[in-house]
């Protein structure tokens, strides 16, 4: 078959693309830099293709592809071997992230060019693509963790982009070293595995899973929840998630592709592959819920009152993940995959969206600065409306379909306190809504806010390069839902092809049991939500702009809420006095002033004294004539030897 | 008992005379006159016999003669005994380095074996180097005991350089040792009975490393920062007249021929004509009809063979003399620190790694 | 018929040459070279043994007593141009 | 023919590290000592340690004592008879004395007893012989003494270094 047995050509190609633009980037013009990142990802999208082609074409419980490409590390018991693995769930993300994937790369062609360092930009996005299909086509933990580094490693160079910008290189570290935090559970859980399980193959593992393991046991729960701390690191998740807004320093494309379609959700792949541990383990399962949904809303009021464009939609994105999780956290791992793909196009053409409006503002990413750019950028309005329409979660857009199965799993889910996750994300919904209007409508309706002339003459449409792949993603943001369309009765076509990655024994993973009834009441409900929130921003932003300062003005409690949120309810703050601090004191005082200032140098000094008093007891016997040591030891020699004679002739 | 020390002082004075009554004076004469052909010169032509000239060849006999009855001088201030000694030994190692150089191989003469090579040690290769690094010493001392500051300065060139390319040249032929599994020579040569097995077809690379660092340790050009005649007047033997100075240009001609002798041995199969093993060579001649003739005629032709392949290698070496010009004495140190000593270590990894790889099969 | 015996007395006399050297001279290379002959000299009795005993660790010994006499060598010929210089410190 | 080789090989070496020792010039010392080291190749050689014998004189003639000459002539350490006729007689006297004490437990080193040579195995002291040893049981002690090598070799070079500037 031709696709999967070439399967190994999907993380290479990108590989290849990023040597030559690292290597010899320098040297080619942009033309051909050009052409051999959005080449080489191009080429690997249709090998993805064929690929997910082929899966299609086999037999649904057969969809479960290997290819061993090398035996990677043989040590003892231990064997890693260099695999890849295709199933329904890494074909699902491998579209999503080889073809948005491409998309940004065309688009990235438009907006960087002219930027410097060109080549270093598509070298480490080409290399971001790599790790990335390392770490859904690794058909072992650490491939997967391979992968998981070095989208990482990818994040933090993209970040620090700007790298002559404090705040770049700063959120750059800020991203890594968040990112390490959770790294650092996810290797211990991958330790654990291998300790408990004795392999760390997907394949090997997972089957055993159920009969190695006792439900809701202290391995169990320890290796997922070690595991879900990766994702929260990975996934920007309570309590890791203050990088992910920083990270909008880097290129607009960058926070499309890694901070919005495809990294981001690397920690809900991670907690699907890994569904079938997740689901031996209550406890785990209820903190996944109750974190994706405190998350959920927590994320959305942060996003209220931003004024930086791509902040906003960086704290949408977190409150989307928060969604996910809460799907993974009520079992409904489908929906989460369901929400990952349909996110990933509308949050990406978003992301492009807001990438377009700042290029045509020539950089200015504060809101209060724009307004009335729907009729100077045509094509981005356009897009960027069906989006916004898609993330409210207003049918028959994407969004509708995935968050809807969110919060009717939510609502039927069998962890306990699944109503109140049903309430706070439907809740959520209507803060999103209400945001991502606001946006909406500070950007592209009304009067430009502009005061640099130059700025407001040089508003104009992207080039081609630049719409053409918001177009693609808004119709997708349109379609990609219908995927999940006959979900009355008996799960839709996504949930069949994921469902043997899920089906699990000992689990029912199968359609929920309910009536048409509650589930149109259901989406009445959501629907409602948004259709309030849309409402309301288009009052307060659009008809009557004045009505939100004078609540304002009012002060009081409402005053107050708006600055804890608009200051991110002080969590950076919080952070830095609850941790940094402490860990910089104890640092300066106990380890530098006391320990190694007392104890280490006080014990050298110490010895150093000693010595010294030895040695000055000694110093008469050290003439320093070498002729008087040579004596010493003759004399020595003779006493030790006739000494010795002594003896042996005694006998 | 008798028959051995017979034998064996046979093999000694054939290699001594082949070296200090054939090959030294003779090289003296090929000298100038290929300097001269290269140069497009006559050359040395007016030594006559009744007015026979033969193409110069009188020329080694008349300097002889010239030079032993020469006065032999010792500057004042110099050290009498080393001034003495060192000419001498420079000369005793070259030739001394020739005992265990096989000139044939084994044959039987009326029942009785012969060994062509006057010392066969187990450490022959080693042996070569040990001596030849004693050579350093006559040069070394002639400098410093002739109370001359030119003498001086060459004579510590002189070890610098000698000293520096032993090492290199004691590396060079590690890779050849690791091929043939021996140190001694004769065992190495009899591994290159057959043609393909020469350490030239696998080791050109130390073959040239090799022929490198031993014409710098023999201090000829483009290596004669000791001797080099307009900074140094003469350098170490500035201060040698007569039969000492004559030793010395002994011991180089004799070095010479070394070189060109071990080179034979370790990388030009020694004795063998290429293709022709010395079984073929014995039962062609006729071994089965005529035993005894048969080996006297092999081992005529070995010796022969031998000796040709050491006068092409002569040859090349006096090419290279009158070819190239001298090396500054810092290039010449360089030369050796820098690239030959890493390469020659390179290659031992080289050759370490292609005999375990079965890249490149033993004999 | 030599024996070990005589090797034994050789070894001896040349050692306590060497300590007869190590004591008198002040030439700080000739006493290095004093010390050279003492190595020297218990090399030779490493020998003798080795071969009486048919234990060639003997061999293995001298092998390593030569690789240290070489980097104590190495080392004094480079420290010796420095006491040289400073006669002060040189004072053997 | 064996106690003819002996003697004459023993002799010349006792004689020559008496020169070496007794002599006034560091060159003559240097040179007298080679002889030593060459005598004793012969004497190693004849107790079938061939290889040892080989690398006596090119370790020891050959690499070690020409370093010291290299370092004598470099210097160019003439007689330095100012330093070295301050004698003091006493010291000499006790020096030879006491070595003198040393050598009387050392001869007897076999205690009285006749110690006879027995034939050597054949294959005894042969290159390969000594080397299996070496890169087999004394393989650690092998690397060490590389290790050494390498010290002084990083030692020499820092040393010298230091006084160019």
């Amino acid at each position: 078959m031709w696709g999967l047995e070439h399967i190994w050509w999907v993380p290479i190609l990108p590989l290849i693309g990023a040597t030559i633009n690292g290597l010899v980037g320098h040297l080619l013009s942009k033309r051909a830099v050009g052409v051999v990142a959005v080449g080489s990802t191009g080429l690997s999208f249709l090998v993805a293709l064929a690929a997910f082609g082929n899966i299609l074409g086999l037999a649904p419980d057969q969809r479960v592809y290997e290819s061993v490409l090398f035996t990677w590390i043989q040590a003892g018991s231990f064997t890693a071997e260099a695999a890849l693995q295709v199933d329904p769930l890494s074909a699902v993300f491998l579209m999503v992230v080889t073809g948005v994937g491409f998309l940004i790369h065309v688009y990235s062609v438009g907006y960087m060019g002219h930027e410097a360092g060109y080549p270093r930009y598509f070298a480490y996005l080409n290399l971001f693509m790599f790790s990335m299909l390392l770490l859904i086509l690794g058909a072992n933990f650490l491939l997967m963790f391979i992968g998981w580094e070095g989208v990482g490693l990818c994040s933090y160079l993209l970040i620090g982009y700007y790298y002559e910008k404090q705040s770049a290189s700063d959120a750059g570290k800020k991203a890594f070293v968040m990112n390490r935090i959770g790294d650092f559970g996810f290797l211990l859980a991958i330790m654990w595995i291998f300790w408990t399980f004795g392999s760390i193959d997907y394949t090997t593992v997972f089957p055993v899973a159920h009969d190695k393991l006792a439900l809701g046991g202290l391995a169990v729960t320890g290796i997922t929840l070690l595991l879900f701390l990766g994702a929260t690191g990975k996934s920007a998740q309570i309590p890791l998630y203050t990088w992910l807004p920083d990270a909008m320093e880097g290129p607009t494309p960058v926070s499309a592709l890694i901070h919005a379609a495809t990294m981001v959700t690397a920690g809900v792949y991670m907690v699907a592959r890994c569904n079938a541990l997740f689901n031996l383990a209550p406890m785990t399962m209820m903190i996944v819920a109750l974190i994706g949904a405190t998350t959920a809303i927590f994320a959305a009021t942060m996003g209220l009152y931003q004024f930086d464009i791509k902040r906003v939609l960086a704290y949408s994105t977190v409150s989307q993940l928060g969604y996910m999780f809460l799907a993974c956290g009520v079992g409904a791992y489908v929906a989460a995959v369901f929400h990952v793909m349909t996110h990933a196009f509308f949050k990406a053409c978003l992301f492009l969206g807001s990438g377009s409006v700042i290029h045509g503002m020539s950089g200015e990413q504060d809101m209060r600065q724009m307004g009335g750019l729907g009729k100077k950028m045509p094509m981005t309005h356009a897009t960027f409306l069906i989006s916004t329409l898609a993330i409210a979660g207003i049918p028959p857009l994407a969004g509708f379909f995935s968050k809807d199965e969110i919060l009717l799993s939510a609502f039927l889910g069998h962890t306990p306190g699944h109503l109140l996750y049903w309430v706070l994300a439907t809740i959520a919904a209507a803060v999103t809504a209400f945001y991502m209007f606001r946006l909406y409508f500070m950007t592209f309706t009304g009067e430009l806010r502009a005061e640099d002339h130059h700025v407001r003459d040089h508003v104009h449409e992207s080039p081609n390069v630049m719409t053409m792949p918001l177009v693609i993603l808004a119709g997708l943001a349109v379609v990609g839902g219908f995927l999940g369309l006959p979900m009355i009765e008996g799960g839709h076509a996504l949930k069949n092809f994921l469902d043997p990655v899920f089906a699990q024994p000992g689990h029912a993973a199968g359609g929920h049991d309910v009536s048409v009834g509650l589930e149109l009441l259901l989406m009445g409900v959501s629907v409602g939500m948004g259709v309030l929130g849309i409402l309301t921003a288009r009052y307060y932003y659009s008809v009557k702009p004045e009505a939100a300062v004078e609540l304002l003005n009012k002060g009081g409690m409402i005053k107050s809420i708006y600055t804890l949120m608009q200051n991110k309810y002080y969590v950076d703050e919080i952070y830095d006095a609850l941790i940094v601090k402490p860990i910089v004191a104890v640092s300066d005082k106990g380890l530098w002033r006391f320990f190694d200032v007392k104890v280490v140098d006080g014990l050298v000094n110490f010895a150093a004294t000693f010595f010294m008093g030895l040695g000055s007891m000694f110093r008469t016997a050290h003439t320093g004539l070498t002729r008087s040591y040579a004596y010493a030891m003759v004399f020595g020699g003779v006493f030790l030897a006739g000494f010795w004679l002594f003896l042996s002739s005694g006998k | 008992m008798t028959l051995a020390l017979v034998e064996t002082a046979a093999k000694i004075a054939f290699v001594f005379g082949l070296n200090i009554g054939v090959f030294a004076p003779l090289l003296g004469w090929v000298e100038r006159k290929q300097s001269a052909v290269m140069q497009d010169r006559i050359g040395a032509d007016r030594a006559d016999v009744f007015g026979f000239t033969i193409i110069g060849l009188f020329h080694t006999m008349s300097d002889t003669i010239k030079l032993i009855f020469k006065e032999d001088f010792i500057p004042r201030g110099a050290d009498r005994i080393m001034h003495t000694a060192a000419p001498a030994l420079a000369l005793i190692p070259a030739l001394v380095a020739f005992t265990v150089i096989p000139f044939g191989g084994h044959y039987t003469l009326w029942g009785h074996n012969v060994n062509l090579v006057v010392a066969d040690l187990d450490v022959g290769a080693l042996f070569v180097f040990a001596i030849s690094s004693l050579a350093a010493y006559g040069v070394v001392l002639a400098g410093w005991s002739s109370n001359n500051n030119w003498s001086f300065l060459g004579g510590l060139r002189a070890a610098a350089q000698m000293f520096s390319y032993e090492v290199a040249m004691g590396l060079t032929i590690i890779g050849l040792v690791m091929f043939y599994q021996s140190l001694s020579l004769v065992t190495i040569v009899e591994k290159q009975n057959e043609f393909w097995h020469w350490g030239i077809i696998w080791h050109w690379p130390a073959f040239i490393l090799y022929f490198t660092c031993a014409i710098a340790e023999n201090k000829r050009i483009p290596f004669d920062v000791p001797e080099a005649e307009s900074e140094l007047v003469a350098g170490y033997f500035t201060e040698y007249s007569g039969m000492k100075f004559i030793m010395f240009w002994m011991a180089e001609f004799v070095e010479v021929v070394t070189i060109s002798a071990l080179c034979v041995v370790l990388f030009f199969g020694g004795h063998h004509l290429p293709f022709v093993t010395d079984a073929e060579l014995i039962s062609g001649l006729g071994g089965a009809l005529y035993p005894n003739f048969a080996n006297l005629a092999a081992m005529g032709i070995g010796i022969l063979t031998f000796i040709v392949k050491v006068i092409i290698l002569i040859f090349i070496q006096m090419t290279i003399r009158w070819t190239l010009p001298r090396f500054r004495y810092d290039q010449v140190m360089a030369l050796g620190w820098k690239l030959v000593l890493p390469a020659s270590l390179i290659w031992i990894f080289i050759v370490g790694v292609g005999i375990l790889s079965g890249i490149m099969p033993r004999p | 018929m030599i024996t070990v015996n005589h090797y034994i007395a050789l070894s001896a006399v040349l050692f306590v040459i060497g300590v007869v050297g190590v004591l008198t001279r002040r030439n700080i290379i000739i006493v290095m070279m004093s010390i050279e002959i003492m190595l020297n000299a218990a090399n030779l009795l490493l020998v003798t043994f080795a071969r009486q005993s048919g234990d060639m660790t003997g061999h293995v010994f001298v092998f390593m007593v030569m690789a240290v006499a070489a980097a104590e060598a190495a080392r004094g010929a480079c420290d010796h141009p420095r006491v040289v210089q400073e006669p002060r410190d040189g004072g053997y | 023919m064996e106690i003819l080789m002996f003697n004459l090989l023993g002799g010349l070496s006792v004689a020559l590290a008496l020169g070496a020792i007794i002599s006034k010039r560091p060159v003559n010392s240097a040179i007298n000592l080679i002889g030593t080291m060459f005598c004793l190749a012969g004497l190693f050689a004849m107790q079938d340690a061939h290889l040892i014998a080989a690398l006596q004189v090119l370790v020891y003639a050959g690499a070690i004592m020409a370093l010291f000459l290299f370092v004598i002539m470099l210097l160019n350490v003439r007689e330095k008879v100012g330093a070295e006729s301050r004698r003091q007689p006493y010291w000499q006297l006790l020096a030879v004395v006491s070595a003198g004490a040393l050598f009387v437990p050392l001869v007897t080193l076999g205690g009285g007893k006749i110690l006879k040579f027995k034939e050597a195995a054949s294959g005894f002291g042969t290159t390969a012989a000594v080397g299996r040893l070496l890169y087999t049981d004394y393989i650690l002690p092998f690397e060490i003494a590389s290790v050494l090598l390498l010290a002084a070799l990083v030692g020499a070079v820092i040393l010298t270094k230091t006084k160019i500037r």
